[in-house]
């Protein structure tokens, strides 16, 4: 049942997000962009990480995508002519993006024993559970927490610093933008 | 007497000389007297020295040579080469000889170059030459000799080009320098070759361990023999590189006499001669030597007939009386060879300066009417017998000793030489050759003579009527020196009176505790009794022929004067344009080299494979690129992203084994 | 004079005052006045020349070692330090270079009109370089030396030098540079190699020496970039087009620097570096082969490309392509003669050369042309410069009397028992030598006076006779008694030899066992 | 054990086929605001695998998401006036027009 | 020895005290322009503050070096040792240089909006964090931070399209690279099971590294190699230096590439150890066609700016050559060279401002032609320069290739210094020239040079940093004691590294 959903929303990422990809204008790549982000937080959900899902929705589909929308809006591009590359580059990109596709789907032959094989080179003794301990320790804590605490007593306490950081970025982003988009300074 | 220690005073006088005239020659202000003191006085005090020593010799003679080190010169390890000089008979032979000759020549040259604007700088040449010549000739080792040896090269490269304004002169000094320089070559290479068989340069050391050290008969002597003997086709002007003595006439006609006559030239007679248990230990090389000899006199003596530039008679005529005396040493008469060196320094220095003494008479005809003639050419001559009496006696006793007509020197000289060519002929049929080939060149040589005295002196007058009124007998200061030599020329044979005249081999005996060693390998038993008389005959015999058929061919047809004379046409061109040697040298070996080293070397390999392909191509390549990559460099973000993930795929693809 | 020496401790800071005396120097060149520039430069290059004869005594000629060593510990954590010291061979090189620089200086006293302080303050600063290159035993303070006189040099012709000085400056710099860069990599890897046996990481020449064996299968890589660094340097055929650019281009002291002085750390550094080195591979049949086929190359070639250059300079240029060729014959001949012989043909080529180019930058300051066809019969107006001319000619010619001869031959009659074919094959050097030189001076000195430009010419004067004098004395004395000379650097020669020979018999023995050939 | 560990692989292969559209996309594109959607679409791709893997290693991998969203904000943020500031310049935002600097 | 507890708030504060420090001056520059930031004077008092604020964190950098702080236990999210001392500090002289020649610039160019500083400020602090990143996130965050930061530098003269057009090249391409970065940091985390590096080493030693994690460090690697500009993720660099205000392509080619070089550094020394074989090959294509395309293609340059650019490239590539190496002494060749260069190119930059305006494009080897006899000083300044890039004994980018090829060859690897210096030679084919542009060449009129000249304080800063490369190329002893003692502290795991 899972594996079904997980396809048919799988389905949906690459569908839409090829659409992104091709699609005539700005606008509609951007839309597209953000039906991409609302299948992937369904498959956020499958994957047992529902407040990364919530937040994909709220945040990135919901704030940082509307940023976007009111930009190619404010710059008007609703004209309809493409901005495809020729032939030419249509065709390095079917290679290269293959070849890259190609190199990188290597990845879809991991499962979580063949991971924990290769971590633990022993492959009698490989036994997930007791490898992936953390990940089972999570979900214990989000039964118990629920899934918001499962995630924010890492990110204030192991985490602490980037979190800091982060907090110095999106300060910098925010005078960046400002010295960059205002009229007038 | 003078003790052979003070032999070195030989040298510093005319080095003293040298300094001094050299010193006047920079100055502005000509100082003529002071130079005609100084120049012909160190001589004659560098010749009072060689008397002395002589004497001193005389008195006792050494079977070991003097040796009178100067300083170390350069000292290596287990070579070391010291600057020395060496007494022996055969040296003071030739000290004499260049003293002696030479004195009398620069007394001889107060009046030819006195007029001359380079008189200081002329004298200081000369003295400059006999300083080299000495230091040849005195040399205990081969590299002092081959001091003098380049030394008198350079003397006669400056004195060839004396009046250097003239391209042909500028040029036949240059030619005369190059052609020395590939017999160094040879003395070079032989050196070498010597050091490393022998560990040894010392005349005296190669003489006394060469028996031992070397293989007679020997590849490695013959070589040695060949490089030397190069040496000496060079500075002897033997085939193949005679080709500079007569264009070395352009010099002052002293220094013809003095050079390319007397001394320098017979410097590879005297080079054999002195390595002599070498040559004597190398029949090939010997052979060699004395064929190159034989060839040479009678070629050059073809070339001599049909010459009209009285100088350049007496140039070729050199050189075949060079191919003489290397018969002679060839054919192991080493004391003949330096025999026919000393009779042959009298009479061609006589010579020499006899046309000296003419060309000045021209040379002053001419110029009173300021005529362009050639004042060189024989043809331009004739009748001068009655202008200048002591010259043309004086050149005819010179003519009858080189035609080898008894009892002049040239007779007993030459005639020596060909009884030991023959002598040799009885081990080596070969020598037969060389004997008849000599004997041609008698001939010859009797034939051009007379055809010179006859076109000169005999005849009618064909300078013009003005400028008769102009020839005179040369000044004292130039016929006294003639005079010294025309009585040498006469009595010079005494030196080395063979037995039938009543002599007993005088210089041969003299020299003997040098040529011991080569003659420990090689002896020429002369012949005795009839077939030495037949052989003295039938030289006799061909000279007096020769000079009566040179005499008769010149006089019975009118020669025109030069301006006036047709043109030469087949084999007469041929002997007139020296056989084209030197054209064929110009066109087989100088001009090829220079399109060698310009085109092939200089711009092809020089500028273009190594600095056009290599060095600018390689920066140019690399610029290129440069463009290339520049060119990659679109602007364009497409580009950049393409290149960006090629990149990743490279490393991607690495990554996954 | 020893007394005297060890009395003021001369043994203990010359060699460093001989380093930093010109560098000190630059500083009042700089600051001073534009006119003054050029007193202060030859005062101080004068004391120099002055300081640096007394290293004549100082040496202990018995002793074929390096001498006077001293050492400053510089960059201790990569085992560097200043060291410097010297023996025969070093010791007549920097006699050469000190000699040279008051006469170069002179030599530009009238010639050099813009931008004097910047002139001399360049030529001090290459005076150091020069004298450090041949003092240095530490190979990272040879290197340093060795690359920092390209920059004085790259200014002296490209500021100073004639119209295509751009190109010919560049290429210098970028020709040079390609071969040293090389040798740094070599010098590190053979010290790494030795650090990996012995332990001990140490730029020092005699620890390397002593372990160069250590480079073990590397050690034909590391000759090769030594052997190309110096090559160039030399220039040995064919890496010497470079030298023909940089001698027209440059002003007259930058060449006479440049042929005197420059080109023989080439070989200097063979006869130090290279060859004691790796004298395994240096010496090797294959090795010795193809230096010797080039050197010879390089004589003939050289002479016979200098033929006919129409440009004076180009053909001095080609021509020291040649004598150096002689001495990289004598280097790989390895007996005591051909190595003496060498020396003596780096000391008079420096002679020979210098004064050429120094004649030669006097006739240009009068006639502003180095085409030989633009001259021609000038003997009879100026006869003092005629006469020089041919003297220094001849003696490049290698007359015997004079200083070319000695060193030409002692090259070639070492090098005759180790490569006879080729021996004598360069022995024809001498006959193109004479060719190319005396065509020029027939051309130039004398034929007829036809270019009425020529004929007001000037003779030398007192400056420049002051110039020459030394130059033709050395010239004279050497080619007459070289002994001293010899003697000094004797010791010097065998230690080469030593150091080269236990592995590689070099020398043949003697065939008839008459006398020994080379002293051991 | 659960269902979501089962789809790891699938889970890593999807993402690597939406990071290679997202390449695809920046190849294909002219437009700069596409560009930086398709770049987006390659942060998005990586969240995936972070999520994926986060069901082994623990909420680490969830954490991480949140600062690529932060990073991917802050970037949209400088990104988006970057393109404002050139658009003011060139009235186009096709790179095309954009290659001033080149060579 | 001063050993800080990396798990108490404390402890992070004090490893964290230059960043803090220089994070909050940064908010305190910051309020004060909001108040003023109007007029010339405006700008320079948030320079000088910015300056201050430089100084204060390296105050407190030095107080962390000096008490030689380590960290109790595993260092966590930021390293404490030597090396993170040593990059941070090459990322604070770079800013400080920065600042110094643009307090001149700014006005010069009349880029009033004090904003510049505080980003300055804050990149300098992104570039602390990337150097001293002991994890893959803190690194991630510390490169977005310092990205940032540059992207809107770099497009800061908005009245510019080349300026702007730099920006987007730069944020897009940077973007872009993120992307593969983040990918990596993905992959390995999902092989480890962490981001922290010693631990990530710890894991991956003794075995084969599973491809998951190999694919890792390839995406790793693109990313990095995008920063340090390696070809061929380099194409973005010559259109960006280009572009950008020139004192900001000076702290590109310094702090940004100092500190990438440190992350990169200290990625494969602490985290892939082991997987050597893997890295070392890729290391040596980036190195070798970095050196190659980076000097060929600034042979064929007009552009003095351009040039430097294409140089900065090279140079990326004999780093590599160091990075290669894997050892200690490596590491320490990388921190001496990043010295080396960086005081080399700041100069540089730093002399361009001097020589034109309109961010110095159309400065050519033409325009300077003659420089040296008006502007003495000028010329020697960067003569001296353009000689220490090409590597010139008596200068530190001697010394610095020196150790380079040290290391290189100490690994008995001899190719790769090979190339270099093969390569170096073809970079005297553009340094030369511009020494001979100004001594050796005319100038093209009389009042050519008229415009050239340089604030007080930019004068003094690229006056400093002649002064460094000379005085370090004469006596770089400590230097080279520093940089090796530096490099040794690098991996606190114990594991051993690479190499024979």
């Amino acid at each position: 049942m899972t594996e079904a959903v997980f396809y048919v929303f799988a389905a949906c990422a690459v569908a839409t997000a090829s659409m992104c990809v091709l699609s005539r204008s700005a606008m509609s790549a951007v839309l597209w962009l953000t039906a991409t982000m609302l299948s992937l937080a369904a498959l956020y959900v499958l994957l047992g990480a529902e407040f990364v899902a919530a937040i994909q929705v709220l945040v990135y589909a919901g704030a940082v995508m509307v940023l976007f929308l009111f930009v190619v809006m404010l710059l008007n591009l609703g004209h309809p002519t493409t901005d495809m590359r020729g032939p030419a580059a249509m065709a390095a990109t079917v290679v290269i993006a293959g070849l890259l596709a190609i190199q990188l789907f290597a990845l879809w032959s991991y499962s979580p024993d063949r991971l924990a094989a290769e971590i633990a080179q022993a492959p009698e003794f490989s036994d997930p559970a007791s490898l992936f301990a953390a990940g089972q320790a999570t979900r214990d804590d989000a039964v118990a927490r629920g899934v918001v605490g499962a995630v924010a007593a890492p990110l204030f306490e192991v985490y602490l610093v980037p979190f800091e950081i982060t907090s110095i970025l999106l300060l910098t982003a925010i005078v960046g933008a400002v010295v960059l988009a205002k009229r007038k300074i | 007497m003078i003790a052979s220690q003070w032999v070195w005073l030989a040298v510093a006088f005319p080095l003293a000389g040298f300094l001094v005239n050299g010193a006047l020659a920079l100055r502005r202000a000509p100082a003529t007297t002071a130079v005609s003191i100084v120049g012909p006085g160190v001589l004659l005090a560098a010749f009072a020295v060689s008397l002395g020593i002589f004497f001193g010799l005389l008195r006792d003679p050494p079977h070991q040579p003097h040796m009178v080190p100067l300083w170390s010169w350069m000292p290596v390890g287990s070579l070391d080469v010291t600057l020395a000089f060496q007494v022996d008979q055969l040296s003071t032979v030739m000290l004499l000889v260049v003293t002696g000759v030479g004195s009398l020549i620069h007394l001889f040259s107060v009046g030819y170059m006195r007029e001359d604007p380079g008189y200081a700088r002329y004298f200081a040449y000369l003295n400059l030459f006999v300083v080299f010549m000495l230091v040849l000739v005195l040399g205990s080792n081969l590299p002092t000799l081959f001091i003098g040896w380049e030394g008198v090269g350079l003397c006669s490269y400056l004195l060839i080009g004396f009046w250097f304004s003239e391209k042909a002169n500028a040029d036949a000094g240059k030619k005369a320098f190059i052609m020395n320089r590939i017999g160094d070559f040879g003395v070079l290479a032989a050196m070498f070759l010597l050091w490393r068989e022998l560990g040894t340069l010392e005349f005296a050391d190669i003489a006394a361990r060469a028996p031992a050290g070397l293989a007679p008969g020997g590849a490695i002597v013959t070589l040695i023999t060949l490089f030397l003997f190069l040496g000496c086709t060079g500075k002897s002007a033997q085939i193949p590189l005679y080709t500079w003595l007569p264009d070395a006439m352009a010099g002052p006609t002293p220094v013809s006499a003095l050079i390319h006559a007397a001394t320098m030239v017979t410097a590879g007679v005297y080079l054999v001669a002195r390595t002599n248990v070498l040559f004597a230990m190398a029949p090939l090389s010997s052979a060699l030597v004395a064929g190159v000899g034989a060839v040479t006199a009678l070629f050059a003596a073809t070339i001599a007939l049909r010459q009209y530039d009285i100088k350049k008679v007496l140039a070729y005529s050199t050189v075949s009386q060079l191919g003489y005396m290397f018969l002679g040493v060839g054919s192991a008469a080493f004391a003949g060879g330096i025999f026919h060196l000393v009779t042959h320094a009298f009479f061609k220095a006589l010579l020499f300066l006899g046309a000296g003494s003419v060309i000045h008479a021209m040379h002053h005809a001419y110029h009173a009417t300021h005529s362009h003639e050639d004042a060189q050419d024989m043809r331009n001559m004739g009748g001068l017998r009655q202008h200048m009496p002591v010259t043309f006696w004086l050149m005819t006793i010179a003519t009858l000793a080189i035609a080898g007509i008894p009892p002049f020197s040239g007779f007993f000289s030459k005639d020596e030489i060909l009884a030991s060519a023959f002598a040799r002929g009885a081990e080596m049929p070969v020598y037969y050759v060389f004997y008849a080939f000599g004997l041609a060149a008698a001939l010859l040589t009797a034939f051009y003579m007379a055809r010179l005295i006859a076109m000169t002196f005999l005849g009618d007058n064909r300078s013009g009527a003005e400028e008769r009124r102009h020839l005179y007998e040369a000044p004292w200061i130039m016929t006294g020196p003639l005079l010294v030599l025309g009585i040498l020329s006469v009595i010079g044979g005494v030196i080395n009176l063979p037995v039938f005249a009543g002599g007993h081999h005088a210089l041969e005996g003299w020299l003997e505790p040098v040529t011991a060693a080569g003659a420990a390998f090689a002896r020429v038993e002369l012949p005795h009794g009839s077939t030495e008389l037949a052989l003295v005959g039938g030289a006799v015999l061909v000279g007096a022929v020769g000079l009566l058929l040179g005499y008769r061919a010149t006089l019975t047809r009118k020669t025109p004067p030069a301006r006036e004379a047709p043109a030469d046409t087949g084999l007469a061109l041929v002997l007139n344009r020296k056989y084209y040697v030197d054209e064929i040298y110009d066109a087989a070996v100088v001009r090829p080299l220079v399109w060698l080293s310009r085109v092939v070397l200089w711009k092809g390999v020089d500028q273009g494979l190594i600095d056009g392909a290599a060095v600018n191509g390689s920066a140019r390549v690399s610029r290129g690129f440069g463009w290339l990559g520049s060119r990659l460099q679109t602007g364009q973000v497409g580009v950049y992203v393409v290149f960006f993930l090629v990149g990743a795929l490279w490393i991607l693809r690495a990554m996954i084994r | 004079m020893t007394e005297f020496l060890d009395s003021i401790g001369y043994g203990q800071w010359i060699l460093h005052a001989l380093v930093l005396l010109p560098l000190l120097g630059v500083v009042p060149v700089l600051l001073g006045p534009e006119s003054s520039a050029k007193w202060t430069a030859l005062t101080v290059t004068t004391l120099e020349l002055v300081l640096s004869a007394g290293l004549w005594w100082a040496l202990d000629p018995s002793r074929g070692t390096l001498q006077l060593v001293s050492t400053t510990p510089w960059i201790p954590t990569w085992g560097i330090s200043y060291r410097v010291g010297l023996d025969g061979i070093s010791l007549v090189m920097v006699l050469l270079t000190t000699l040279m620089l008051p006469i170069s200086v002179l030599g530009s006293w009238r010639s050099i009109t813009k931008q004097e302080r910047g002139f001399y303050a360049m030529m001090l600063t290459l005076l150091t370089g020069l004298v450090g290159v041949f003092l240095a035993l530490d190979l990272f303070v040879f290197y340093i030396f060795f690359e920092v006189m390209l920059i004085p040099m790259y200014f002296i012709i490209g500021v100073w030098g004639g119209t295509n000085r751009l190109y010919a400056a560049i290429k210098f710099f970028i020709y040079t540079m390609a071969g040293s860069l090389l040798m740094l990599v070599a010098i590190v890897a053979l010290v790494w190699r030795i650090q990996v046996v012995t332990g001990l990481t140490s730029f020092s020449y005699d620890h390397v020496l002593q372990h160069a064996g250590a480079a073990g299968p590397l050690a034909p890589w590391l000759f090769a970039a030594f052997a190309l660094a110096f090559a160039i340097k030399v220039p040995i055929f064919p890496f010497h087009t470079w030298l023909p650019d940089a001698h027209v281009e440059a002003p007259t002291a930058g060449s006479v620097l440049l042929a005197a002085v420059m080109l023989k750390i080439g070989t200097y550094g063979f006869l130090r570096f290279a060859v004691p080195f790796f004298p395994q591979v240096a010496l090797s049949p294959a090795v010795s082969r193809i230096v010797v086929v080039l050197a010879v190359i390089g004589i003939i070639y050289g002479a016979l490309v200098a033929m006919v250059q129409p440009d004076i300079k180009k053909l001095v240029a080609y021509s020291s392509v040649s004598h150096l060729g002689f001495v990289m014959l004598g280097i790989w001949a390895g007996t005591l003669q051909s190595v003496q012989g060498s020396l003596m043909v780096m000391i008079s080529h420096g002679f020979s050369t210098g004064a050429l180019f120094l004649l030669i930058g006097m006739i240009y300051e009068r006639r502003h042309t180095r085409l030989i066809a633009d001259y021609g019969g000038i003997a009879r107006v100026v006869p003092l410069f005629s006469l020089i001319f041919t003297v220094v000619a001849l003696s490049s010619i290698g007359l015997p009397g004079l200083n070319g001869f000695v060193g030409e031959f002692l090259v070639l009659l070492g090098s005759f028992a180790a490569f006879p074919l080729a021996t004598v094959l360069a022995t024809t050097g001498v006959i193109f030598a004479a060719a190319y030189l005396l065509w020029a001076l027939q051309r130039m000195i004398y034929n007829r006076l036809d270019n009425p430009e020529n004929e007001r010419l000037t003779d030398l004067n007192g400056r420049e006779l002051a110039i020459m004098a030394p130059l033709l004395a050395g010239i004279v004395w050497l080619g007459l008694y070289p002994a001293p000379v010899l003697r000094r650097m004797e010791p010097a020669a065998q230690r080469y030899i030593q150091l080269t020979r236990p592995s590689h018999e070099a020398a043949p023995v003697a065939v008839t066992g008459s006398a020994a050939r080379v002293r051991p | 054990m659960t269902d979501g560990m089962a789809l790891l692989g699938p889970a890593l292969g999807l993402s690597a086929i939406l990071f290679s559209l997202g390449v695809a996309g920046v190849l294909l594109r002219r437009n700069v605001i596409v560009l930086f959607v398709c770049i987006e679409l390659m942060l998005n791709a990586v969240n995936l695998t972070f999520v994926a893997l986060a069901q082994l290693h623990g909420a680490s991998g969830q954490v991480m998401v949140f600062f690529v969203m932060t990073v991917a904000a802050a970037e949209a943020a400088v990104g988006l006036a970057i393109i404002l500031a050139i658009f003011r310049h060139k009235q186009s935002v096709d790179l095309q027009n954009i290659n001033l600097l080149r060579g | 020895m001063n050993r800080i507890d990396l798990g108490s708030p404390l402890g992070v504060a004090m490893a964290l005290l230059p960043e803090i420090l220089l994070s909050t001056w940064a908010l305190i520059v910051l309020l004060v322009v909001s108040w003023r930031h109007e007029t010339a004077q405006d700008s320079r008092l948030a320079g000088w503050l910015s300056l201050a604020g430089l100084l204060v964190s390296g105050a407190g950098l030095a107080a962390l070096w000096v008490t030689g702080a380590t960290p109790e236990g595993l260092p966590q999210m930021v390293a404490l040792d030597p090396f993170r001392y040593g990059a941070s500090a090459l990322a604070l002289l770079a800013a400080a240089g920065t600042v110094l020649i643009s307090l001149g610039y700014l006005e010069r160019e009349g880029l009033l909006a004090p904003e510049y500083y505080p980003l300055v400020l804050l990149a300098t602090a992104g570039m602390m964090f990337l150097a001293g990143a002991e994890d893959l996130i803190v690194l991630f965050l510390g490169l977005e931070v310092m990205s940032v930061a540059v992207y809107v530098l770099a497009g800061y003269n908005r009245a510019d399209p080349f300026s702007s057009e730099a920006a987007l090249k730069y944020f897009l391409i940077g973007a872009f690279a993120s992307g593969f970065l983040l990918y990596g940091i993905a992959l390995v985390y999902g092989t480890t099971g962490t981001t922290n590096l010693s631990i990530i080493g710890a894991q991956l030693s003794g075995r084969p590294i599973p491809l998951m994690a190999a694919l890792g460090l390839g995406l790793l690697l693109i990313g990095m190699g995008f920063k340090i500009s390696a070809v061929p993720f380099h194409m973005w660099a010559p259109d960006v230096y280009d572009g950008s205000p020139t004192p900001i392509s000076g702290l590109m080619a310094t702090g940004v590439k100092a500190a990438a070089f440190a992350a990169l550094v200290r990625v494969l020394l602490e985290a892939f150890p082991s997987a050597i074989g893997l890295w070392q090959p890729i290391v040596a294509g980036l190195a070798i066609a970095s050196m190659a395309a980076g000097n060929l293609v600034a042979l064929a340059q007009q552009s003095l700016k351009r040039m430097l650019a294409y140089s900065s490239i090279a140079h990326a590539g004999y780093m590599l050559v160091a990075v290669w190496t894997g050892t200690h002494a490596g590491a320490g060749a990388v921190l001496l060279y990043l010295l080396a260069y960086g005081l080399t190119t700041l100069a540089s930059f730093g002399l361009l401002t001097a020589l034109g305006r309109g961010g110095e494009r159309e400065v050519t080897y033409d325009d300077i032609a003659g420089l040296a006899s008006p502007r003495p000083a000028i010329a020697f300044g960067l003569s001296v320069c353009m000689l220490s890039l090409l590597g010139f004994p008596f200068t530190v980018g001697f010394i610095g290739k020196w150790y380079i090829i040290s290391a290189t060859v100490a690994e008995g690897q001899m190719i790769l210094p090979v190339i270099l210096v093969v390569t170096s030679v073809l970079s005297a084919g553009y340094y030369l020239p511009v020494i001979m542009a100004m001594y050796m060449r005319p100038a093209p009129g009389p009042d050519h040079h008229a415009a050239v000249g340089l604030s007080p304080t930019a004068a003094a800063a690229i006056a400093l940093s002649v002064a460094a490369v000379l005085l370090f190329g004469l006596w770089p002893g400590g230097l080279l004691d520093l940089a090796g003692t530096s490099a040794r502290t690098l991996t606190q795991t114990g594991l051993p590294l690479a190499g024979p």
